[in-house]
């Protein structure tokens, strides 16, 4: 486990009603640099990320965020104080224009020009401004919702597969943008394409069933000759 | 509940990823089904003993006013079919109880024929025909009709019939059609009473047990699909409007019978007997009840209409205000309707993949 | 309490249902008023044929389905010997089958309405269409003017009312201008308002009714009807509505009823009656005729003579006595049952309304007849 | 000519009448995604709130100004207390706020006795021009129902709450991950549903007088003109009320009134059925 | 004569027109994959010949027929099935009832009625759930399922409509590298007697299991062909530097 912790996860238990879905996670996140959670379908990545943000109640466990204990805080707190969030799924207002969307995103932003600066990186969603965002393409969507994400200004930034259904080329730009914005903040990934993910964290780890089964630095994990093992089906 | 959860899909859906994209799947499922224990049977075996032995034990005129609330019952189930199993928000369910109501007192009144093969079987077609009008309006066409636009539309048609039957002199107008004769079988007057009540609970059994019949074939798994996402199953190769169409119909043809036993139970028929007030009354019903499960909707029925009759008699003046604040608790604490108390959600849902010994036995 | 020659037998049941609840619950609770009042009275003066009275109420809500179910209790239930009650038409409509034929029981109505009842063993006590509008049309011909206008409610009363109302006018040399029916909860009356502005009509003789006719008022009294002389009748007006409007709205109003708070100046049977319901009913629920109070009293002192007469309480001896039964006090005046018809002759009053009261402009010389059956 | 310049001004005004009644069940309509059944009773409130202070001998103008306030704060603590539950099924919200309606009406009931009680106009009588009468306070209902659609438009389109409103109302998780606070935003837009049904009530209640049922009268013509304008923005139900209102207003001028009732409402559906998405396809605001 | 036939097809929406001419042949069984960048038009193309959307203009042809304006469940009957890039699975029914769903869709309606094909479908079913791993879940409700585990179940329910023409937009979306590889083995049977064209990303996989490639961009083909002569295609590459 990294030594300096700015988010703190410990003996973390969650679940949907009563079906228990993550054991005993402990994980700590660094100040800044990249954090990569991998697991196979259903491993609990996506219910990991719900239980930091808050969307889901931990049943058992401790959350420090910044020094400070947030496990009983409510979702728009955790996010005020500077978490922000990609979803996997429905990550966008759908029937907000992709405009509002933005706006949404920059609702705590003071900086005017934030949202230009979004659309430079993502080009695409500036010739789209006045549509439903739920009529956007599928790579169109997370680059909304990451765009979204960013304008939040987060001191911590979870991504939820975020690359999912976005073009080749597209991807490359995000992770330079990721790898860039790491130096400045804290990221923690989930991600399928393992390159990228692995490029970007310096520190990852896998789940397995609800628990984690490896962890270690980028490296190390990449070179496990278990990893693979638990990311077949 | 998904009925409703696709309500508001429809209210908001402006194309199909939009409405695709809908959020909140989140809600907590109970994961596995709670190990194979059945209390649905329970419970409908334990209403129907009750309702056998009922009349052996009430007065007299207890037992005309549980007639009645078994008609009503079996009006209530024509809504839930419609409803709770094929997310068809029939607003206006009274019209086609109302309309074979009127038919069966016009024929009555004006053709003195009151024999039950003749009064039944012509209510029932009045309840198949204008369901199959309306249904045919409002659920067929090149766009699929939202829940919301439907339960409006029937809400406006049983308030337009409503109208009509109070501004129509020949149907009585506001005063409706009193003193209607008995429905007879031969020389037999079928008056109010045992008879009646036991003929209408017949009724309702045999009623009861086709629906149940229906809600469980593979037919029924359409309909659970159907009230979930209607335009996904389109895209399986289901005629999603023409299952809503038949379940609408099959749905008013009951309310149909039911209206032509009211009828005659009660001796006149009234304008309201279409409108919005008994459309209103059905809806709380079955969501007393509990939507979605037949019994549900029985026991909605028994539980309002005996709780009203109770209320009306011992707080006179405030039961209006006791019984409102009673739905909304019930609404409240349990959205599900009373059977959530014993029933459990994936029960409720139904599931069909059954096992493969009942599989065997379903298949002919 | 007296001591009861008779009470081996039991007290005589008398059953009221009457809208407690709902639209017009303030007319039903004022009914309900007046029989525990009447029922009092009698029981304090010995009972009938030596036995006490007891009375049954309940509620028909507005509700005709909840009614015919509540009425099922009076007569299966609690064996009542005679039903009272009912306010609108529909409403008799709906429990007078299972009083009358089902439950093989006397119903008495207490209503004004619209006529053509004639049912075995049911009773009407308020007035006709006849009682109220052969002495009042032209009244208001002479006070108001030739044209009429006939805005109503679209229901059975109105359009059976008009019918007659139409004769009279007629057959008194007046016109009517137009006569247009409404959805019962409509609440706007501009193009109505308009034609009655614009075809100078003199009388607005209205059956339109809450809550339309509160707004209908408003709005013909903003368009200046009453300003340039116009009159407007209304039959089942009576202290209960007068609130509906501010009385400028609704001044020169006339009904025409068999009962108005203001006899109680000159008449001292009616000033005991009043007097003795404000003593023990001080709140809201006035004595009026129009929400049918005036009808429930005559209605159970028509009953209690009958009842005397015939020396049993079977429904056959009653009805039999009850056909020809007479009162020589009760509100308004004395009343009679018109042999063989089973309606009742009364005396008729009209009144206008000023600042908010009402003043009788006229009477009726007798007994006005109810010409119905 | 001077008729059909009254003509033109009763429709209007009924017209106003009932936009002033749909704007807050639209407002609750198109962003909670709930049909509010007891939106009737809101109105019923401000009413019977402005009767209240009348018959305390407070002036009326202070009355119908306190109640939007009372009403929107009833409506707060009930959307705190009862429609939160709804959220998630809105058929069992409509049945819940239909049971809410129940309790109010008839409670108010009791209150008033069933009678129809007269609530007399703060600025009253009529204007003149030549033969011509025009109701002062109609004009004013117009006047300020222009006023409040201009401000209710401003709020929703100038500030950011409008924007969390409808953020929080289409995806609610997401909202709060972007922040927002929704428990908050959910009660202030009951709130102000409410609140504009007081308003409503309040202005009305001098037209109508003051009876139980005077709310629940306008609602199913008020869902109708929610549906005809179009579900999901300010605009569409507006637009939808301002068409139903004149619609019911000037049938009657040129058909008998009892088959212009039922006319209005069959054209609706038929308009709705063809064009499902309403007048006013939502977008923006 | 080949399987499906696109052709011309035009899509407008408002101001945007998604697709300018964009064209799609198929053949029978053969496994066709759709690349492009981001907006380029695959999903409308694809809902535009399984009937999600009506195109603008343009003609599309299956099986000999004239389809471009049949309603997607007339589609369906044909023989297509689709699965949408968003998945849409029926959240409060079990695995099982949403594979059964699929199965029984074919049937008739006395069928259903009285459930006349329910025994012969069960084993089909828990085949099709055992083979995508879901077998121990069959009586959980579709929602309870993680967003891989959803797109596995989709895949499943698309299969099972028994199709002449399956189109899949972005299975593997959220798959893991190995899980993708389980996914193209899964498909490869079906090639007996079925089409596939499959909208993805990632080349690798792509060229695993497709026979033919075509390349969309900005609403137009760029190239079509076999999957050698893609990647040898000038602009294709060209298209693989630019951004968005
Ligand atoms: N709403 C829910 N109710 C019940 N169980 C759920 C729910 N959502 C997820 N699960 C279960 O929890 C487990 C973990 O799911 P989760 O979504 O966290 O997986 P994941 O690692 O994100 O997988 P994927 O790569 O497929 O997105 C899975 O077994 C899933 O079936
Ligand atoms: N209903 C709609 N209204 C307006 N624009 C739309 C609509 N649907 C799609 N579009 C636009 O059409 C373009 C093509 O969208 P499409 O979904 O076909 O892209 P795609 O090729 O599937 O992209 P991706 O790989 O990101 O899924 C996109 O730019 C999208 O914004
Ligand atoms: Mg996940
Ligand atoms: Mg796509």
């Amino acid at each position: 486990m990294p030594e300096q912790t700015f988010l703190d996860i410990r003996h973390l238990e969650a679940g949907y009603g009563r079906s228990q879905v993550l054991f005993d996670v402990n994980i700590g996140i660094p100040w800044r640099g990249g954090v990569a959670v991998l697991g196979r379908n259903g491993a609990g990545k996506t219910t990991l990320m719900k239980a930091i943000v808050g969307e889901l109640a931990s049943s058992n466990g401790e959350l420090f965020f910044d020094g400070r204990d947030i496990t009983r805080r409510r979702t728009e707190e955790r996010v005020r104080s500077g978490i922000g969030y990609v979803p996997q799924e429905h990550s966008v207002f759908a029937r907000l224009s992709v405009r509002d969307n933005l706006a949404v995103g920059s609702l705590f932003n003071v900086d005017p020009t934030a949202v230009d600066r979004i659309l430079t990186i993502f080009p695409k969603l500036g010739q789209r401004l006045d549509q439903p965002a739920g009529t956007l393409s599928g790579g169109e969507r997370k680059m909304l919702a990451i765009g979204r994400a960013m304008l939040g200004n987060p001191k911590l930034l979870l991504l939820d597969e975020p690359t999912e259904g976005v073009w080749v080329g597209v991807i490359e730009e995000i992770t330079e943008r990721l790898i860039e914005l790491a130096k400045q903040i804290s990221i923690v990934i989930v991600e399928q394409h393992l390159d990228l993910a692995l490029r970007l964290a310096d520190y990852a780890y896998v789940l397995d069933r609800g628990r984690v089964a490896l962890q270690g630095a980028a490296g190390e994990v990449r070179n496990d000759p278990e990893l693979l093992r638990y990311l077949a089906p | 509940m998904g009925a409703a959860k696709q309500a508001l899909r429809a209210t908001v859906s402006r194309g199909p990823d939009v409405s695709m994209a809908d959020s909140g799947l989140d809600r907590a499922l109970p994961a596995r089904l709670a190990a194979g224990r059945k209390v649905l049977p329970i419970v409908e075996g334990a209403v129907l003993i009750a309702a056998l032995i009922l009349p052996l034990v009430l007065q007299d005129y207890l037992t005309v006013f549980a007639t009645r609330v078994i008609i009503l019952a079996l009006f209530a189930l024509s809504f839930d079919l419609v409803w709770g199993y094929a997310g068809i928000l029939s607003f206006g369910q009274a019209l086609f109880f109302g309309s074979a109501g009127y038919g069966v007192a016009l024929m009555a009144r004006d053709l003195n024929i009151t024999s039950i093969f003749l009064v039944l079987p012509a209510g029932t077609l009045i309840g198949l025909t204008t369901s199959l009008l309306l249904g045919g309006f409002l659920l067929l066409g090149r766009h699929p009709s939202s829940v919301i636009f439907v339960a409006l539309g029937t809400l406006t048609g049983s308030y337009a019939a409503d109208r009509l039957a109070r501004g129509w002199y020949y149907l009585g107008g506001q005063n409706g059609i009193p003193s209607i004769p008995s429905m007879s079988l031969g020389s037999y007057d079928i008056t109010e009473g045992p008879v009646y009540y036991y003929f209408a609970l017949g009724t309702l059994v045999v009623v009861y047990l086709l629906c149940r019949f229906l809600v469980r074939s593979q037919f029924g798994l359409a309909l659970a699909g159907l009230r979930e996402n209607e335009q996904r199953i389109a895209f399986f190769g289901y005629k999603a409007q023409h299952l809503k169409a038949i379940v609408f119909a099959v749905g008013g043809t009951i309310a149909g019978l039911a209206g032509s036993l009211y009828a005659f139970h009660e001796g006149f028929v009234w304008p309201n007997m279409v409108g919005v007030v008994i459309s209103t009354q059905v809806v709380l019903y079955v969501l007393f009840g509990g939507s979605g499960t037949l019994i549900g909707a029985v026991i909605g029925t028994v539980i309002i209409e005996g709780v009203s009759f109770w209320l009306s008699d011992n707080y006179r003046d405030i039961w209006p205000i006791l019984l409102g604040v009673l739905l909304l608790l019930v609404i409240l604490f349990r959205p599900l309707g009373l059977i959530s108390y014993v029933l459990g959600e994936r029960e409720r849902v139904g599931s069909f993949g059954a096992g493969p010994k009942e599989k065997r036995n379903a298949a002919p | 309490r007296p001591d009861w020659a008779n009470a081996a037998e039991g007290p005589i049941k008398v059953g009221i249902a009457t809208d407690l609840t709902g639209p017009i619950a303030y007319a039903g609770n004022a009914d309900a008023n007046v029989a525990k009042m009447v029922i009092k009275q009698i029981n304090a003066a010995g009972g009938l044929l030596g036995r006490p009275l007891e009375l049954y109420i309940e509620d028909t809500a507005s509700n005709e389905s909840v009614a015919v179910g509540n009425v099922r209790k009076l007569i299966q239930r609690d064996k009542v010997d005679m039903v009272l009650g009912g306010i609108t038409s529909s409403m008799r409509n709906a429990i007078k089958d299972p009083i009358v034929a089902r439950g093989k029981t006397l119903y008495i109505y207490p209503q004004l309405y619209e006529g053509k009842e004639c049912t075995a063993n049911l009773f009407c006590t308020g007035p006709t269409p006849a009682q109220q509008c052969d002495e009042f049309i032209p009244w208001l011909i002479k006070n108001g003017g030739k044209k009429f206008a006939l805005p109503s409610a679209n229901y059975v009363w109105p359009h059976t009312l008009n019918v007659y109302a139409r004769k009279v006018i007629e057959s008194s040399g007046g016109e009517v201008v137009f006569e247009e029916y409404y959805p019962l909860d409509q609440v706007d009356f501009s193009a109505t308002v308009n034609r009655i502005i614009s075809n100078k009509v003199d009388v607005v003789f209205n059956t339109v009714i809450p809550p339309g006719v509160g707004p209908f008022f408003k709005q013909l009294y903003e368009a200046g009807f009453l300003k340039n002389g116009g009159r407007l009748a209304c039959v089942y007006y009576d202290e209960n509505t007068l609130n509906i409007n501010q009385a400028s709205e609704i001044e020169g109003l006339a009904s025409c009823l068999d009962y108005f708070k203001a006899l109680t100046k000159d008449d001292p049977v009616s000033a005991k009656i009043q007097a003795a319901y404000e003593k023990d009913f001080p709140g809201n629920f006035l004595f009026a005729a129009g929400s049918a109070a005036t009808g429930t009293y005559r209605g159970l002192k028509l009953w209690e003579a009958a009842v005397k007469e015939a020396g049993k309480i079977d429904r056959d001896a009653v009805a039999a006595a009850l056909d020809h039964a007479k009162i020589a006090e009760g509100p308004g005046g004395p009343a009679e049952m018109v042999p063989g018809k089973r309606h009742c002759r009364m005396k008729m009053y009209t009144a206008v309304a000023r600042g908010g009261n009402y003043e009788i402009v006229g009477r009726s010389d007798g007994l006005v007849d109810p010409k119905e059956c | 000519m001077a008729s059909a310049f009254v003509a033109a001004f009763e429709i209007l005004s009924f017209g106003a009448i009932i936009v002033l009644v749909v704007l807050g069940l639209g407002i609750i309509a198109s962003m909670m995604g709930i049909f509010n059944f007891a939106q009737g009773e809101f109105v019923l409130l401000g009413a019977y709130v402005t009767y209240l202070a009348h018959s305390r001998g407070i002036p009326i103008w202070v009355g119908m100004a306190a109640a939007p306030f009372i009403v929107g704060g009833l409506g707060f603590v009930l959307e705190a207390l009862i429609i939160r539950r709804f959220y998630a099924a809105p058929i069992v919200a409509m049945l819940g706020t239909y049971a809410l309606g129940l309790i109010i009406r008839e409670s108010v009931r009791g209150l008033i006795g069933g009678f129809y009680l007269t609530v007399p106009e703060p600025i009253g009588g009529s204007i003149d021009i030549g033969t011509m009468h025009i109701s002062t306070w109609r004009f004013t209902i117009i006047v300020i129902t222009l006023l409040v659609m201009g401000g209710c438009y401003l709020l929703l389109s100038r500030t950011s709450f409008g924007l969390r409103v409808r953020a929080t109302l289409e995806n609610p998780a997401l909202a709060r991950v972007s922040g927002i606070s929704t428990p908050l935003i959910y009660g202030a837009t009951f709130a102000f549903g409410a609140a504009l049904a007081g308003l409503a009530g309040a202005l009305i209640v001098p037209v109508f007088s003051l009876f139980a049922d005077l709310g629940i009268r306008f609602l199913i013509q008020g869902f109708v003109a929610v549906m005809v304008g179009g579900v999901g923005s300010f605009i569409g139900p507006v637009a939808g009320a301002g068409l139903i209102g004149t619609l019911s207003a000037a049938l009657p001028w040129v058909i008998a009134p009892v088959v212009a009732d039922v006319l209005v409402f069959v054209l609706a559906i038929v308009f709705i059925k063809f064009r499902p998405q309403g007048l006013i396809a939502g977008k923006g605001v | 004569m080949p399987l499906l036939e696109a052709t011309g097809i035009v899509k407008v929406f408002g101001k945007l027109t998604a697709l300018d001419g964009a064209a799609l042949t198929i053949g029978e069984n053969e496994f066709h994959g759709l690349i492009g960048p981001n907006g380029s038009g695959k999903s409308t193309l694809m809902k535009c010949v399984a009937g999600a959307e009506m195109p603008t203009q343009g003609k599309v042809t299956f099986i000999n027929r004239d389809i471009t304006l049949l309603s997607p469940t007339e589609r369906a009957r044909a023989g297509m099935s689709l699965k949408f890039q968003i998945t849409s699975v029926l959240p409060t029914l079990t695995l099982y009832d949403n594979i059964l769903l699929a199965l029984q869709a074919q049937s008739s309606l006395f069928d259903l009625v009285f459930s006349r094909t329910r025994g012969v479908l069960h084993d089909q079913a828990m085949m099709m759930l055992s083979q995508f791993r879901l077998a121990d879940r069959a009586h959980d409700a579709a929602a309870a399922l993680s967003h891989g585990q959803q797109q596995w179940l989709e895949i499943a329910m698309a299969l099972a409509a028994r199709p002449r023409l399956l189109l899949l937009d972005e299975p593997t979306g959220g798959m893991s590298l190995e899980e993708r590889r389980v996914t193209g083995e899964l498909l490869q049977p079906i090639k007996q007697h079925c089409s596939l064209v499959i909208v993805e990303h990632d080349l690798d996989f792509i060229r695993d299991i497709c026979d033919r490639l075509t390349v969309i961009d900005q609403g137009r083909v760029l190239a079509s062909g076999t999957v050698a002569e893609i990647q040898a295609n000038k602009s294709v590459q060209e298209i693989y530097l630019r951004r968005a």
